[in-house]
């Protein structure tokens, strides 16, 4: 079976528990609204404040509805053993690495969508105007984000004190998403709205390094 | 059902070990098992009777020695893994989903073709047509572990690997279990069964025990009930 | 026990003994390997102080960087060697290579830190600030964190060989993120000066601070080497002593039942 | 000598943290040969 072919089953599966459950994608609206608002509170940041602070902002709360989300992507498959089915299967192993990680990216997106025009509304600050671009620039990041984290979950999910540890392990690796995000980001929101062309190329080429990583290593990854 | 088509798999330990850190689960252990064998373990727990199935399903890899699958010198490893079924421990199948799309969803992994007329044949030979639409997570446990052996069977294998297939089945259930392994031996597929039911174990033609990961007792059937009145 | 048994012990037996004659010589070479490391890091000490001349823009406070440039390319080269070893396990699957990618991390970890402590240091009088966040000092501020966060991942792991397996696939992920991390700060913002050494045209340093770089980098070199050695030592008896351990269990196992047949 | 103090200092932390990782893991070492060295007895003797 083709490596695409077995990777849309595994994400198609996804899909549907998701569909059925809505366990990862609630508990990740809910944080990025929870994080929209306390930070509106603790900060109080007038309009121009805002402006600075925000790409940093959408960034953060993003990367840490990840973590939480990613988390529960392998320990799921714990439950009854079911790693082991897909193992038995006679798939590329990697297939179920990158179904996985499609369908955390799709889940992280749907969140993106949703809140980057609130996050506009509540730090008045007009995204409109750049959103296209800015859509871009989120999901070249949250690709990275989904392939490194989904990697690292299927690593920690039989370690000790897993909750503790992927947020340990994923927080240095995404340094470069992080500044190259933000800065992007910040470029979008600034006051002569841009888009750097060596920061699209730092967010692409960590998904191209990292994901080429992922196919090469996916062998590893799923044993026992 | 007629499962198992001609050739059939066997399997070939030679000096296995498999050690987790300073635990040793299997100790230069070496057994072969032909095609077409209907071979029941025994063993107390820990013996590593599990790690040995695993291991023939290869989803364990050993720490040295080498498992070799008989009947498989042509086939590539994936092909290998098309023909060997296992029924673990747990159910191996996905709670949220019904019993028919955790069977479609396993179907597409296999690329089988006929794939819904296949599920809903194997949904009817173990028993559980008339709850194929529930979610698997609302099954009794007798149910799940029906539901289990149809995700092994589904793709026909020719090598089959269960661990205490018995348990959670009612005196029912295990009618059915027997008459389902003895049909599957019949056609031709290779049984390899750990168990603790005396009835279930009775229809293996070969018998071996295990103990600390080492091979201690391997006996033909005859003598499988007398020794397991002495051991057990 | 069975013949088999025997044989087994035999075989112990002999490693022993061939263990115990080379274990004796060796540990000599190497003991004498430590005295002459110290001598010769005091040696760099002394020459760092008196024998190498005051800097004209920095003066003295430019006597650092014998240390904080000849650690970090000791640091770096130990991380290197660990990305090898992670491929390397995962391409043999032979426990020697994640001793190797342990030692080596653990080492270089222990000379980041020592870079990240003597940079500010003489950042704070060159520079007015004790930190920034430019693309030299985080990138190694970065490392710092992808290795405490390869060493907590080993803890956290007890099983051996998954151990070895999940530390190299995270060791080699890590790696591949230092060149990712450093361009990325440095097209955000750069101020830690341009390397002396292989820079571009008007770089260079007086042939006597040269020499006593070199002689630094030699002693920081050879305390890596027999660190790592050490390190890596401390791994390969760990195992020698679980195996040790599993074999007299086994013992005691079989003596027992042998017990309760007679 | 100008900024003599912060050059002592640097110098003074770097040689402390080679000295103290060294002897620690030295005395790891040092551990785990006594604890290997006790075991090998044990399987010797019996």
């Amino acid at each position: 079976m083709s490596l695409t072919r077995s990777t849309g089953a595994v994400l198609a599966k996804e899909l549907k528990i998701e569909l059925r459950t809505h366990d990862l994608t609630n508990t990740v609206l809910f944080f990025v609204l929870m994080v929209a608002g306390l930070f509106s509170f603790a900060f109080s940041p007038t309009v121009q404040e805002s402006r600075r602070i925000l790409p940093g902002l959408i960034w953060l709360a993003f990367f840490f509805a990840g973590t939480l989300m990613l988390q529960l992507c392998f320990v799921r498959e714990q439950v009854n053993d079911t790693l082991a089915a897909l193992r038995l299967a006679p798939i590329d192993p990697s297939a179920i690495l990158f179904g996985k990680i499609l369908a955390n990216f799709l889940f992280l997106v749907v969140t993106e969508i949703v809140f980057v025009p609130i996050f506009s509304v509540f730090y008045n600050v007009n995204v409109w105007p750049v959103m296209g671009q800015l859509l871009l620039v989120l999901f070249l990041g949250t690709f990275g984000l989904s392939v490194v984290g989904t990697v690292f979950s299927a690593m920690t999910a039989q370690a000790r004190m897993r909750e503790l540890l992927l947020p340990l392990l994923l927080l240095p690796v995404l340094a470069p998403v992080l500044i190259a995000g933000v800065e992007a980001t910040s470029e979008l929101l600034g006051a002569h709205p841009g888009i750097g062309r060596e920061w699209l190329s730092m967010l692409g080429g960590f998904d191209v390094i990292y994901v080429t990583a992922t196919w090469l290593l996916s062998g590893f990854l799923v044993e026992e | 059902m007629n499962f198992a088509l001609p050739t059939s798999l066997g399997v070939e330990f030679d000096r296995v070990e498999k050690r987790y850190g300073g635990l040793r689960a299997l100790r230069r252990l070496s057994l072969s098992i032909a095609p077409g064998e209907f071979v029941a373990l025994f063993g107390p727990n820990g013996s590593g009777k599990t790690t040995l199935l695993r291991m023939a399903a290869l989803l364990v890899q050993p720490t040295s020695g080498k498992v070799r699958h008989i009947g498989a010198e042509n086939l590539s490893p994936v092909d290998v893994r098309r023909r060997i079924g296992l029924v673990a421990h747990k159910a191996l199948v996905y709670d949220e989903l019904s019993a028919r799309e955790n069977l479609s969803f396993f179907a597409k992994l296999y690329a089988l073709d006929n794939a819904e007329e296949r599920v809903g044949r194997v949904l009817g030979a173990v028993g559980l047509a008339h709850r194929a639409g529930d979610a698997a997570g609302t099954f009794s446990r007798g149910m799940r572990q029906r539901l289990a052996i149809a995700r092994a069977l589904i793709s026909e294998p020719r090598l089959l690997l269960f661990d205490e297939p018995a348990t959670g089945l009612d005196r029912q259930g295990r009618e059915w279990l027997e008459q389902t392994l003895t049909g599957l031996h019949e056609a031709g597929a290779t049984l390899i069964m750990s168990t603790h039911d005396d009835s279930v174990a009775s229809l293996a033609g070969r018998s071996i025990w295990l103990r600390a990961g080492r091979l201690e007792r391997d006996t033909a059937a005859a003598d499988a009930p007398l020794e397991r009145g002495v051991r057990q | 026990m069975g013949p088999a048994g025997d044989g087994q012990r035999q075989q112990i037996d002999g490693t022993v003994q061939e263990m115990e004659m080379t274990t004796k010589s060796k540990q000599r070479v190497w003991g004498l390997a430590w005295v002459a490391t110290a001598i010769l890091l005091a040696l760099a000490g002394y020459a760092i102080f008196f024998v190498a001349p005051r800097e004209l823009t920095m003066g003295n406070i430019q006597r650092i960087f014998y240390v904080h440039v000849a650690t970090a390319w000791c640091g770096f080269i130990a991380f290197f060697i660990s990305f090898f070893g992670c491929i390397g396990y995962l391409a043999s699957r032979q426990m020697e290579w994640d001793w190797l990618a342990v030692a080596t991390a653990e080492v270089g970890l222990m000379f980041t830190t020592v870079v990240l402590i003597t940079g500010p240091v003489w950042a704070k009088p060159v520079w007015g600030v004790w930190w920034v966040w430019d693309a030299r000092l985080t990138t190694a501020f970065i490392l710092e964190m992808l290795y405490i966060a390869y060493l907590l991942l080993r803890k956290m792991v007890t099983e051996p060989g998954r151990r070895a397996m999940i530390s190299a696939v995270f060791g080699i992920f890590a790696f591949l993120d230092v060149p990712l991390c450093y361009f990325s700060i440095r097209w955000w913002r750069t101020l830690h000066p341009a390397p002396v050494i292989g820079g571009g045209p008007g770089s260079g340093i007086n042939p006597v601070m040269w020499h006593v770089f070199l002689f630094g980098l030699a002693g920081f070199l050879a305390l890596t080497v027999i660190l790592v050695r050490d390190r890596y030592r401390m791994e390969a008896l760990r195992q020698k002593i679980s195996e040790l351990a599993a074999d007299l269990e086994e013992r005691e196992e079989s003596l027992e039942s042998k017990e309760v047949t007679r | 000598m100008r900024n003599f103090w912060s050059i002592l200092a640097a110098y003074l932390a770097a040689w402390a943290i080679f000295f103290v990782y060294s002897a620690t893991v030295g005395r790891r070492l040092a551990r785990l040969e006594d604890e290997f060295r006790r075991l090998r007895e044990r399987v010797s003797k019996d």
